[in-house]
């Protein structure tokens, strides 16, 4: 069994695409809840 | 506020994580560096499993008690579940590439991961196709309980299905055994990716709870 | 027989019904009035037990039919405007399925004699597609008929009838009340609805606005309640 | 006969008799498999040894690809007239409505399939005769499974938008594990090895098939009634 090279590339790659898409998530749920706080604008009345 | 102390604890733990597993875990002797990828695949499958059994449990708490609250964590569970199950891919993938020499190949466990993502990524795409709060949970719970009990059976089918081609996969069926300082770099990354977990469904819930009453 | 209290429905974020509260006792026939989309449908589809409310409570027949929808269901006929037919069967057949769903005796000659009392036995062995929507509604009356029905729901049921149609269904509500059933009927028919009413309720915007004794009502009075109860506030609408 | 099994048996005998009369699905189908015949011979060239070896997948492809349009137009016919309501409103346990569309659809899933498999026997010079109980052992439990998940979600997307779309995307990854147990188990009937060697597949089979028929009887009373 031959060691095998580094590749720290891949590792980083790796990790960072979790980040990307872990802090990409954080950051959709934080604008998601910041939206949803705001009061609701112009009360529109629906009709069924 | 629980959430948010939550948020900086699952942080810790990453950082703690990522300590164990670049500081502390030694180099594997066999497949080098690129086994540190290991400290993010394993846990990110484990929680995406974790997330799984709540989509189930949600599901059968909702048709049992008919209260949202259960449809709310099955369905931000599920979200979740696919969010980390796509981490899994991709770090699979990317361990792959070094590894096997491809980026994709239909070894047993990728294909069964990437089934199961496909399995919730339409139990999302339902939800979005639903208006009604009421038929929507009902609907996703159904198509909640038969992907978990697909799980099996899907693992099994593809397992076998494999078997049938390729006798045995170069990761075998399990890795050697593993050493101390690895399998507790594993765990500390485990516990600190079921925080994130925590903290994201804590937060996806509340979202949930927002929209309905909006 | 009907005991509504405090019911609501939203559909998505848009409320439908409004805090309605309306009691029908055994044996009455109550019409419910109002302009397209004011929650009659709603309302009937609810007590028929095919929609939840959002909120509120609900018994029929002396059941919380909320609870215990099941139990509730062989006690009320519903003809609504898709009248539970299939096309490609004939009268009769269409009869056998929704008896024997209903687990009731489905005997040609029971089958043959509800088709004979809404007058459909000539063509019991026609294809439901060939025939108008007043036979149709016909047909439905006649599972209704087979069942155990006490409750009656019908959901504009004087559409597309002519005036002989009308005077039929209006016949046919009267002697099922008389023979101890119960009706609740929306429609936006003055004259057809009044005809059969014990009581008159107004429905607007979700919310009842008017809940009249029948006798007290004539074409021309109901004519101008309900105009002025529908316009004063559709005008803001 | 109990309620029970009468009320399945009318659901049976309702739909067999619209689809006799009507013909909607069956003739449509049959020549949707007619022409994937086709199209699998454009794909594959007219190499008749490459085509034999993907015969297995490509049957099942043919049965999967006719089911996802037929199975998924089996509630139509409730939508019409709001028969869908009046189902709402029978009573008793209305999983009897679930097995009899069940039994329905795989009736006429077996007709497709028994002619798309005639079809590929006449143009690919197949002897079916000797390997026919075999086959059937393994297309029966295959396609009781495809049609318990199928009816049970082409009843929750029956009214939903984008119907045509949403069928397919939720049923292809749950049959996923059936679809590799069948392809394996028909290979070996077409070789004409004894079942035995498949035991696993053909167990494999059978437990998914009592794993969605138990899961559509239970939660089918959820999609149905609000």
């Amino acid at each position: 069994m031959s060691p095998m090279p580094d590749n720290w590339g891949y590792v980083l790659a790796a990790y960072g695409v979790a980040a990307v898409l872990l802090v990409g998530y954080w950051r959709y749920l934080a604008a998601r809840a910041h939206e949803l706080s705001q009061p609701v604008r112009g009360g529109r009345k629906g009709q069924a | 506020m629980t959430t948010r102390m939550l948020g900086w604890l699952a942080l810790l733990g990453l950082g703690g994580g990522l300590v164990a597993g670049f500081g502390y875990a030694p180099r594997e002797v066999a497949q080098g560096n690129v086994q540190r990828i290991m400290y993010l695949h394993v846990p990110a499958i484990l929680t995406a499993y974790l997330a799984f059994a709540l989509v189930l449990i949600g599901s059968v708490g909702y048709l049992a008690t008919r209260q949202l609250r259960w449809d709310r964590l099955a369905a931000a569970a599920a979200e979740l579940g696919v969010l980390f199950t796509g981490v899994t891919i991709i770090s699979g993938s990317i361990w792959g590439r070094p590894t096997w020499g491809v980026w994709w190949t239909w070894d047993a466990r990728l294909t069964s991961t990437a089934v199961l993502l496909l399995v919730y990524v339409g139990y999302l795409l339902l939800r979005g196709m639903v208006d009604e709060p009421d038929a929507r949970a009902r609907y996703a719970a159904v198509v909640g309980i038969l992907g978990a009990a697909n799980i099996p059976i899907v693992h099994f089918s593809v397992k076998w299905w494999r078997a049938l081609h390729q006798p045995s996969t170069i990761l075998g069926p399990e890795p050697s055994p593993i050493a101390t300082p690895i399998a507790l770099a594993l765990l500390v990354n485990w516990v600190a990716f079921t925080l994130l977990f925590a903290y994201f469904l804590a937060r996806r819930m509340a979202i949930a709870r927002l929209e309905e009453h909006a | 027989m009907i005991a509504a209290h405090g019911l609501s429905k939203w559909f998505a974020r848009t409320p439908v019904l409004a805090d309605v509260t309306l009691e029908v006792g055994a044996g009455q026939c109550v019409v419910l009035l109002g302009p397209n989309g004011a929650g009659k449908t709603t309302l009937l589809r609810i007590v028929a037990t095919l929609a939840r409310p959002s909120r509120g409570s609900l018994t029929v027949c002396g059941l919380d039919a909320l609870k215990e929808p099941q139990a509730v269901r062989p006690m009320v006929g519903v003809v609504a405007h898709g009248s539970y037919v299939y096309e490609e069967l004939t009268a009769l057949e269409n009869l056998r399925f929704w008896t024997v769903m209903a687990d009731a005796d489905a005997s040609r000659a029971r089958l043959l004699g509800a088709l004979q009392r809404v007058e459909l036995e000539m063509v019991a062995t026609e294809r439901v597609r060939t025939f108008s929507a007043g036979m149709k509604r016909r047909l439905a009356l006649a599972r209704v008929l087979l069942g155990r029905a006490k409750l009656l729901l019908l959901d504009e049921p004087f559409t597309g009838l002519d005036q002989r149609g009308r005077k039929w269904l209006s016949e046919f509500v009267l002697a099922f009340k008389a023979a101890g059933g119960t009706a609740l009927v929306a429609t936006h028919s003055f004259a057809s609805g009044l005809a059969i009413a014990d009581r008159v309720v107004i429905l607007h915007d979700g919310r009842i606005v008017a809940d009249r004794s029948a006798d007290e009502l004539s074409s021309d009075t109901l004519r101008r309640l309900y105009d002025g109860l529908t316009e004063a506030e559709g005008s803001t609408g | 006969m109990t309620a029970y099994a009468r009320r399945t048996w009318i659901v049976l005998w309702k739909d067999l008799l619209t689809e006799r009369r009507s013909k909607e699905s069956l003739n449509a189908l049959l020549f949707f498999a007619l022409l994937l015949l086709f199209l699998f011979e454009f794909a594959l060239g007219p190499d008749r040894e490459r085509l034999r070896a993907a015969l297995p997948g490509l049957l099942w492809l043919g049965f999967v690809l006719s089911g996802l349009l037929g199975l998924g137009r089996s509630f139509i016919v409730e939508r019409d007239n709001d028969c869908w309501d009046g189902l709402r409103l029978t009573p008793g346990d209305k999983s009897a409505i679930y097995l009899g569309k069940l039994l329905g659809n795989c009736a006429m899933m077996l007709a497709v399939e028994a002619v798309l498999l005639g079809l590929f026997g006449v143009f690919y010079d197949l002897a079916l005769g000797p390997v026919l109980a075999p086959l059937v052992a393994v297309l029966v439990p295959g396609t009781l499974g495809l049609a318990a998940v199928a009816t049970l979600f082409a009843a929750m997307t029956a009214h939903l938008r984008a119907r045509e779309l949403l069928f397919p995307v939720l049923l292809l990854p749950a049959q996923v594990p059936l679809l590799l147990a069948a392809v394996s188990a028909t290979q070996a009937a077409l070789l004409g090895q004894p079942l035995s060697e498949v035991s696993h597949w053909m167990k494999l089979l059978i437990g998914a098939d009592v794993v969605y028929v138990v899961i559509g009887l239970l939660t089918f009373e959820f999609v149905l009634d609000a």
